[in-house]
């Protein structure tokens, strides 16, 4: 830790100019009329996430968050080398289909989000998009030890160490890489964790919302996105 | 206008029967696929678990209200194609509300889900599904052209346009079946069938990783139930015309069960063993092969 | 080069064409029917000893009349023309010199000759070979004579102008008679046909005649001075 | 003699005609046609002659009676007044517009005065 | 009565009484020689109205006193009379105009001037022939000087050119004159006996005088000297040269001719391809005047045309050769005149007189007058010259003549075109009063010309039908508000309606609702407009009384003016658009093509026989038949847009102001489609060759919807791609009409109705939408659904029903075509249909989503709702849809009972169930039903499970970890059918208008190419000249001169 400079990922302080699209303009409508334009206000829903209640029936509940169990689609996005390790899952060999997942390709229809693998700031930024763009209950895994600990990037000027610190994790697979036995054990963890209602990580994104978002923005210094992307 | 209420149950019936048979049918035929391939698969209930987790997602979105309307369209589609067909020949009550229009009525209602998909998916803004869709839509126009003109064939054929009519005149043996008095005509609507059913080699439409499984990328929770019902539901709406205009229609559940899985299995066959094409190429190839058989069928006529 | 040949073909043909109504052409063994009605019965109808200024004058009067009014409308023109173009501003005569003593002398004894004989063949026009353009030309010819003799010399625009209008009016004037006293426009037989053979006959012939010799004369002398004074703006 | 009054009348028509599309100097051009007015003139005169007869003025010579078989045809005659009349009428005219093209133009060459074309 | 010769004395003593005037004394000396002018035209006015009223007889004055063809007499008949007064009148008010010029040069040019008109009027009446020669002369001189009335320098060249061609002129002439007096021993035109075409003797006489005459005419293509004075003269001279001194020297050579018959067809060859040739040259012209020039040489070139054809014309040769004379007289004339109140030269340049609207009134008036257009006299002289032709077996003449007419119409409406929608010059300094005064009168003239021609027609007068008389008088109204206007407009249509209604058979009914109350409905949106709104109203009712007309047409006269009428309506009302000059050039041209057609369809089908009533194109002779029907077909092509006649149409209706679209589409286009009816019911069966001429219409039908929706896909632009799909519609109309039997009657009918009610419905919102984001281009659009909720619906609506979907009325249509095939004997063509169903999917769909869904736009962030009036029209078509769609009945039945009249076979029963036909059925009102219940619950499902929705915006889309920036980059709009394009779009390369580009170079080329023949050198014209008589000679005396 010596080498590294302590107000580097945590500074505040400077101002980084924002992206010249986003900034506010003016804009001439077909009539003559100049009128302003607010791009993160006009383009972007700016209402915060919501803490949802589970079902009032307990066995509906239940119920549902067994057939979220046993129906895991999983976000196609590839962080890092962990990537690789997520592609025989498919084969006949690991056959993950007859745990009832499957690989979406679109945030909108996935509900797990599998980090895999050390997260650059740069990679981050879509990995938080990506991840506010699903739809609840979602959940988390991060896949090896960079997600963990940042493992042998953690002293990077680059990736983040703690993955936790900026999404809710349910779950962490270890290994460097882990391979697809590891996750096809760690998918069943997360059924379990489903099953018993304890993942709640997109209500604890909610309720922690402002701390998620302090802690992404002291690494995101070109934070050029709404707070929450619908 | 008295309301026939039975009518209406036996089409709810319908409805329920060829759901839950879709669902099982579409995973079996995935399970075979799985097979094939020396996987287990999924489970056989898989896509009824799927629905009700989509159902059962907590936060939703609407992009406007075309967007929300979009999988009722599709769903009204499919329901509806249904409903138009008769299922069940030789019975008044599963012909549901066949009464309502004739052959006609099914080509054209097929568009009925289309146009709403489009719209809805439109409206969410995402270039992903403007694209996905222009695939669609150019695709389809090709494809059904060979239905079309195999359709004009053997309502030549048969002299009329009511598929009850055309049922009618298959009945009396395997060999009074279109597919083999009319085999060219079949052949064209079976390239069509293929072109159809959103299986590959024809599914750059919804090209997973390219374009996000294209127009309906952006939809999700009970959207997306209503559109995975009528994946369920609108293939076997389909079949179920192919089966009626070339397979000798069904004179009972039991063989409207086999008939359907017979035909839809046709689509995933060539499916399983063909690469995707490009839009274009398969334009080029409906063009090159299709119509050919296709205007082959109403000259022979 | 290409034009001159090309201008040379088209003249041949031309020229073919022309040989071929000269080669076809057969003089008349007898006059024409208008011919012979003309001989015969132009001294009964209009007096006239000269066929031609009959049929000048009286039988084709309106193309007379035409004629006259070419020459008027050409003096008009001309004076149109040179009018809008702006010559050396020398003054009169444009530095020409004044002619000798000898030439001017000998025009001022020419001119009423010329005067005379001008007039003297258009009033016996109906008798004799002449009329009123060629008495009208001669008239004219006096006034080329005092202008080449002294190019300074100016002759009243007024009086032409008059003289010229005066006349065409009045022929115009006597044709509109003819309308109303004898048989149609530009009939000769408003005034008595006269004495055959005399210088009093023919009706209005020589009237006629008289006028346009006076019309002619002064639109040629008018033309005339007209190109004259073109050199001295 | 007509014949060959007329056939000098042609001469000098195309002769002129000739002068007048190959010369391209105005004043020459107007002689030219002055040249082929001039055998038009000449080309309607020989029209009118007959043979052995005398000018259509009847005097003692030639008596009312037998005019008829004593004179040409006078109609050529008038004609070729008239005919001369205009001609004097145009050239003069023409004459005219040389002068002004020359004082406006500084130049007598028909080619120069194509700014109006197309 | 007064003598006519007092028109000559009176000239030429005015012009010697001017001589007395004092130089200074210029108000004494123009009142003289008004004073002059004026009893010159009176005397003329009360001959030519004694003649009009039966009183007067033909008169040979005599001169002199004795008879021809001792003495020159003159004649006054009705067509000498009318003359005279054309050429006395024309001098009178070009003197006016010319007051100014006049002063300047002083009494000289004034007696000039006079005598100029005395001596045309001479040649009109004079009988003799050295006569003729010597006012020629007149004419002669006298154009030399007044020339020099010119302000333009070039002028003095130009009358030396002009006199030195006329030199020659004389000599041919002179010679020509003195051979044929030794052949014919006579001067006097009546005496040259009919002279035999030969070349040689009296004949070669005969001809040196007739080419002399001609060459007076200015034929093709020695003409330069003549162009160069209509270039640089006087505007006011240049009239007369135009009017008077063409018609003076048309009708000596009239008098010439026909003295001797066989030297017609020498006529009718030159004027033919002086028509022709000069017409062509014309299209390269840039400047006004020597464009009016070659006009000019056309008309007379078309009138010696006319000339050549006496022998066949017969009775009706003076109202035929006078209509077009006094056409081309007035509108030259007029347009010469109105050239003096431009400063400028350059056609272009004319956009100043958008100063003053009646000047752009006349202006059309005087186009339209050249063109031959009703309710002018060269329209009727026109119809009555092709029929007399046609039945002569000369149809070449027909063709020839209607392609030089073809092509003077291009240059003429460009220039108008120009005129009214080029840059106007700037510090406009305002028109002379006496100027336009001129041009008013003359714009009187040419409207009193047109009714006095009615009137002497046998056909019924233009100017007495009342729906032309109603829109005529929104001219008088043009004061008023545009929204008052537009009351009476729409009062006007829908009380002729109510007026008409009984008289109508069903077919005729559909149309006339489509017509006029459906023109009325669109008229709502015209509210819209506040202000004036010149220049709207008359042409829009124009459009609307021909079409009102049309569809109760009985003869086919009657007809082909209602379609001139609309045509020429719609032109107008086209060009009112802002970017629409070249289009609505484009779209004159093919329907002013499409009309000849026609015109020359009718005329060879009536073969002489006048009226010709529709209903006989049933009995036309089988030579004939299959002639008769593709000129017609072809006629109305054009106006439906068929392929290969289609380009007109995209840039017409695209740039066509919002409230004009939908009525130039979806009710001027129904005018072909009434016309292709017309045809087909009484003609369906003619065959060629043995084959029936439908199955070409089924394949041209086929083709049109095929390729109009392919290339309706790959439009960018909004309203060009409804303007393409109405070229599909169109087609898919005309091969329902072609199948020829029930069903596919029935279907073109509902085509008729839909088309009308989707396309005007979709080109109005699409109007709505472009008056708010002030483009059409959709990929600029996107997003506006929620801010034009009700223009989305319309839209939603109209797609729905247009492309066939159940349960909106376009399904119906689906439904009859497929029964309509099924007796069909056609199947290939059926393919294209098939294909082209899909297609028309393709094209709307792009339509709502490029512009309504998708990214709304940083500019359009604020818009509004489309205007109110625009919405009206639309949601009652939006409500009409709904109603057609649940009971289609209400209009079908009595026509499909009225179809059973031509085809028993084949119709549909209507029972309370539904709708049977032979092979299926259709129950409208269930399939509402059922669709409408499922929706709903399907719906409330959805709003159960997802009420608690969270509405997000335009950016928040899953967009692969990244996010949108912009709108304009995240909407895909912009070549939306990549892929199609790809597969197919070999198929909608611009064959046809490369085609047509083609054809227009190669006349621009051609033009180009032979207008460097008119080097400007005086010699050279004059050895053109000599040329043309040379030429001549060496073709008549066959090579072996």
């Amino acid at each position: 830790m010596k080498h590294m400079d302590p107000n580097f990922r945590k500074d505040t302080k400077t101002e980084f100019p924002q992206r010249e699209e986003l900034k506010p303009r003016k804009v001439t409508t077909p009539d003559g009329q100049v009128i302003d334009i607010e791009p993160l206000q006009d383009y972007f829903c700016q209402e915060p996430p919501k803490v949802h209640q589970k079902s009032y029936f307990k066995i509906v509940e239940d119920f549902y968050n067994w057939c979220r169990a046993e129906s895991l689609w999983i976000l196609a996005f590839g962080t890092g080398c962990g990537a690789i390790e997520m592609r025989p899952l498919m084969t006949p060999r690991f056959d993950a289909y007859r745990y009832g997942i499957q690989w979406r390709a679109t945030p909108r229809q996935a509900n797990l989000l599998m980090i895999s693998g050390y997260l650059s700031v740069k990679t981050l930024k879509r990995a938080i998009r990506t991840y506010e763009q699903m739809q609840g209950p979602k959940y988390v895994v991060g896949l090896g030890s960079c997600t963990i600990n940042g493992g042998m990037y953690w002293d990077s000027y680059n990736t983040i160490k703690k993955l936790e610190e900026y999404l809710p994790v349910d779950l962490y697979i270890a290994g460097c890489m882990p391979r697809p036995e590891a996750l096809l054990a760690g998918f069943m963890e997360l059924k379990k964790k489903i099953k018993a209602g304890n993942a709640e990580g997109a209500n604890k994104y909610a309720e922690k919302f402002d701390w998620y978002k302090a802690n992404q923005k002291a690494v995101i210094k070109d934070w050029d996105m709404p707070d929450y992307n619908w | 206008m008295s309301i026939d209420w039975p009518r209406i149950g036996y089409a709810a019936l319908t409805l329920f029967i060829v759901i839950n048979y879709g669902m099982i049918m579409t995973a079996l035929v995935r399970k075979i696929g799985a097979r094939v391939s020396g996987r287990y698969g999924i489970r056989i209930y898989q896509n009824y678990i799927d629905l009700v987790k989509n159902i059962a997602l907590r936060s939703k979105i609407t992009h406007g209200v075309m967007y929300y309307l979009g999988p009722v369209f599709r769903l009204t589609g499919g329901v509806g194609l249904l409903l138009f067909v008769p299922t069940i020949y030789g019975s008044a009550m599963w012909s549901n509300f066949s009464f309502a229009g004739d052959l006609v009525l099914a080509l054209y209602f097929v568009f009925f889900g289309t146009l709403g998909m489009a719209l809805g998916a439109a409206e969410s803004g995402h270039p992903y599904s403007a694209i996905g869709i222009t695939r669609g839509l150019s695709q389809v126009t090709v494809a059904e052209l060979p239905l079309a003109l195999a359709v004009f064939a053997i309502s030549l054929q048969y002299q009329t346009l009511n598929i009850t009519d055309i049922v009618a005149a298959q009945q009396g043996g395997i060999f009074n079946w279109t597919l083999f008095t009319n085999p060219v005509a079949t052949l064209a609507a079976l390239f069509a069938f293929v072109g159809t059913m959103m299986r590959s080699p024809f599914d750059v439409v919804i090209a997973p990783q390219e374009i996000p499984i294209g127009p309906p990328t952006e939809y999700h929770s009970s959207y997306l139930a209503l559109m995975q019902t009528n994946r369920v539901l609108f293939p076997i709406a389909k079949t179920v015309i192919y089966m009626n205009l070339f397979f000798g229609g069904a004179t009972n559940w039991f063989e409207f069960a086999i008939k359907v899985f017979a035909i839809y299995m046709i689509s995933v066959l060539v499916g399983v063993v063909h690469p995707r094409f490009r839009v274009e190429q398969s334009i080029t190839f409906f063009l090159k092969w299709g119509l050919p058989v296709g205007v082959l069928a109403i000259l022979l006529v | 080069m290409v034009r001159a040949f090309v201008t040379l073909v088209f003249v041949a043909i031309l020229g073919l064409a022309f040989g071929r109504l000269a080669l076809d052409y057969v003089p008349d063994a007898a006059l024409n029917q208008t011919a012979v009605h003309y001989a015969e019965l132009t001294p009964p109808e209009t007096g006239a000893q000269n066929v031609v200024a009959a049929i000048i004058v009286t039988y084709r009067g309106l193309d007379t009349l035409g004629e006259v009014t070419v020459l008027f409308l050409t003096a008009a023109i001309v004076a149109l023309v040179l009018a809008q173009t702006s010559g050396p501003t020398k003054g009169r005569g444009s530095g020409l010199l004044p002619s000798g003593e000898l030439l001017q002398t000998g025009t001022r004894m020419l001119t009423p000759l010329i005067l005379l004989f001008g007039i003297y063949v258009f009033v016996n026009g109906h008798l004799t070979p002449g009329g009123g353009f060629q008495g009208g030309a001669i008239l004219a010819s006096a006034a080329l004579l005092l202008l080449l003799a002294d190019p300074v010399r100016r002759f009243s625009h007024r009086l032409l102008s008059w003289v010229e209008s005066g006349s065409g009016v009045f022929y115009v004037l006597i044709g509109v008679f003819g309308l109303f006293l004898a048989g149609g426009f530009l009939d000769n037989r408003i005034l008595p046909l006269g004495d055959f053979g005399s210088i009093f006959s023919a009706g209005a012939i020589p009237l006629i005649y008289a006028l346009i010799g006076l019309k002619v004369g002064a639109e040629f002398s008018s033309i005339l001075e007209s190109l004259e004074e073109a050199e001295d703006h | 003699m007509a014949e060959i009054a007329m056939m000098s009348g042609f001469a000098l028509i195309l002769l002129g005609i000739f002068g007048a599309l190959t010369n391209r100097n105005l004043l020459r051009m107007i002689v030219a046609f002055s040249i082929a007015s001039t055998g038009v003139n000449v080309v309607l005169v020989s029209i009118g002659y007959l043979p052995g007869r005398t000018a259509p003025i009847l005097d003692a010579a030639v008596p009312l009676e037998s005019a008829a078989a004593q004179i040409v045809d006078p109609v050529p005659q008038a004609l070729v007044l008239t005919a001369i009349v205009i001609g004097l009428g145009v050239t003069a005219l023409m004459l005219a517009y040389a002068y002004s093209l020359f004082r406006h133009r500084k130049s007598l060459d028909i080619s120069d005065f194509t700014e109006l074309k197309w | 009565m007064v003598s006519p010769i007092l028109i000559i004395a009176i000239g030429l003593g005015a012009a010697f009484l001017l001589g007395f005037v004092n130089e200074d004394r210029k108000g004494i000396a123009f009142a003289l020689t008004l004073a002059a002018l004026a009893a010159m035209s009176l005397i003329a006015l009360g001959w030519t109205l004694a003649f009009a009223a039966g009183n007067a007889q033909t008169a040979d004055i005599l001169t002199a006193g004795f008879p021809p063809p001792f003495a020159i007499n003159l004649r006054m008949g009705p067509a000498e009379a009318a003359l005279s007064l054309l050429v006395a009148a024309t001098g009178f008010l070009s003197a006016i105009y010319m007051r100014d010029a006049l002063y300047r040069h002083g009494r000289r040019a004034m007696a000039v001037l006079l005598v100029a008109i005395m001596a045309l009027t001479g040649i009109v009446m004079t009988r003799d022939i050295f006569n003729l020669f010597v006012f020629f002369e007149l004419i002669v001189i006298a154009t030399g000087g007044l020339v020099l009335l010119s302000e333009d320098r070039r002028a003095l060249a130009a009358g030396f050119k002009y006199l030195v061609v006329a030199q020659v002129i004389s000599i041919m002439l002179l010679i020509g004159i003195a051979f044929v007096y030794h052949a014919m021993g006579s001067l006097n035109i009546d005496d040259i006996g009919p002279v035999a075409l030969g070349f040689s003797g009296a004949g070669l006489a005969l001809f040196l005088v007739l080419v002399a005459l001609f060459l007076e005419l200015k034929p093709f293509p020695a003409n330069g000297w003549a162009l160069d004075i209509y270039e640089s003269a006087h505007p006011g001279f240049s009239a007369i040269f135009s009017a008077a001194s063409g018609s003076a020297a048309l009708f000596a050579a009239d008098k010439v001719l026909a003295t001797s018959p066989a030297w017609l067809p020498l006529a009718t060859a030159i004027g033919i391809i002086t028509f022709i040739g000069a017409n062509i040259l014309a299209l390269r012209q840039n400047n006004d005047r020597r464009l009016l020039g070659y006009s000019s040489v056309a008309q007379i070139g078309l009138l010696l045309t006319i000339v050549g054809q006496r022998d066949l014309l017969g009775d009706s040769y003076l109202f035929i050769a006078g209509g077009v004379l006094v056409a081309h007289a007035i509108a030259k004339a007029g347009l010469f005149w109105m050239s003096g109140l431009v400063g400028h030269r350059d056609l272009k340049d004319w956009a100043v007189l958008r100063a003053n609207p009646v000047l752009i009134f006349a202006f059309a008036t005087f186009v339209a007058m050249l063109v031959g257009l009703p309710p002018f006299p060269g329209f009727y002289a026109k119809w009555d010259l092709a029929h007399i032709l046609m039945a002569g077996d000369r149809a070449w003449l027909v063709a020839l003549i209607l392609i030089g007419a073809l092509i003077e119409a291009g240059y003429l409406f460009r220039w108008f075109g120009f005129a009214t929608k080029r840059e106007a010059p700037e510090g406009f300094p305002g028109f002379s009063v006496n100027k336009m005064g001129i041009v008013f009168v003359t714009l009187l003239a040419g409207w009193t010309s047109g009714w006095i021609w009615g009137d002497l027609s046998a056909n019924p007068n233009v100017l007495s039908m009342v729906p032309v008389l109603f829109a005529l008088a929104f001219l008088v109204l043009e004061p008023l508000p545009a929204r008052i206007k537009n009351l009476i407009a729409i009062a006007g249509l829908v009380g002729w309606f109510v007026f008409r209604y009984p008289a109508y058979d069903p077919l005729q009914l559909v149309f006339a609702i489509i017509i006029l109350v459906g023109g009325a409905v669109i008229f709502l949106a015209s509210f819209n407009w506040q202000g004036r709104r010149l220049g709207f109203y008359p042409p829009a009712m124009l459009m609307y009384a021909g079409l009102a007309m049309l569809i109760e047409a009985e003869t086919s006269f009657t007809f082909f003016a209602s379609w001139e009428i609309l045509t020429l309506g719609s032109y107008f009302l086209i060009l009112r658009g802002k970017m629409s000059e070249p289009h609505a050039l484009s779209y004159i041209a093919f329907s002013l093509g499409g009309a000849f057609a026609i015109l020359a369809g009718f005329a060879l089908a009536a073969n002489g026989t006048q009226p010709f009533e529709m209903a006989a194109l049933a009995d036309v002779a089988q030579t004939a038949a299959p002639y008769v029907f593709i000129l017609l077909a072809v006629g109305f092509m054009t106006k439906t847009a068929s392929i290969g006649l289609h380009i007109w149409l995209p840039g017409a209706h695209a740039e066509a102001e919002t409230d004009v679209s939908p009525m130039v589409s979806g009710i001027l286009l129904k005018a072909g489609l009434f016309g292709l009816w017309v045809l087909l019911m009484h003609m369906g069966q003619t065959q060629f060759y043995g084959i029936n001429l439908t199955y070409f219409l089924v394949w041209i039908g086929a083709i049109s919807a095929f390729l109009g929706g392919l290339m309706a896909i790959f439009q960018e632009d909004a309203k060009r791609l409804l303007a393409y799909s109405s070229i599909s519609q169109m087609g898919y109309a005309l091969f329902s009409l072609a199948l020829m039997n029930h069903l596919g009657w029935l279907l073109a009918l509902m085509f008729v109705i839909n088309h009308y009610v989707y396309k005007s419905m979709l080109f109005l919102a699409v109007g709505g939408v472009y008056a708010r984001t002030h483009t059409k281009l959709m990929y600029k659009m996107g997003g506006l659904i929620t801010l034009m909720p009700f223009s989305f619906v319309s839209v939603l609506i109209g797609i729905i029903a247009m492309s066939g979907v159940p349960p909106l009325s376009g399904f119906g249509g689906r439904w009859v075509f497929y029964n309509a095939i099924m007796t069909a004997d056609m199947r290939l063509p059926i393919i294209l249909i098939f294909l082209s169903g899909p297609i028309g999917f393709l094209y709307l769909f792009r339509l709502i989503h490029s512009i309504f869904l998708g990214q709304l736009k940083d500019e359009h962030r604020k818009l509004k709702e489309a205007p109110f009036w625009l919405l009206v029209p639309q949601m009652i078509f939006v409500l009409f849809l709904l109603a057609f769609a649940v009971v289609p009945g209400l209009i079908l039945r009595r026509v499909d009972a009225y179809i059973s009249t031509f085809f028993p076979e084949g119709g549909l029963e209507w029972t309370s169930g539904g709708i049977i036909s032979e092979f299926g059925y259709w129950n409208p009102v269930a399939i509402m039903l059922v669709i409408g219940v499922i929706f709903v619950s399907v719906f409330l499902l959805l709003l159960w499970m997802n009420h608690d929705a969270q509405k997000v915006k335009q950016f928040n889309i899953g967009f692969a970890g990244e996010r949108p920036y912009r709108p304009e980059t995240t909407h895909f709009a912009w070549n939306f059918f990549a892929p199609y394009r790809k597969a197919m779009g070999f198929l909608v390369l611009p064959v046809v208008t490369t085609f047509w580009n083609a054809v227009t170079d190669v006349l621009h080329e051609t033009a180009d190419f032979a207008r460097k023949f008119y080097t400007g050198n005086g010699q050279t014209y004059a050895l053109q000249a000599l040329g043309f008589v040379v030429v001549l000679f060496l073709i008549g005396s066959g090579g072996t001169p």
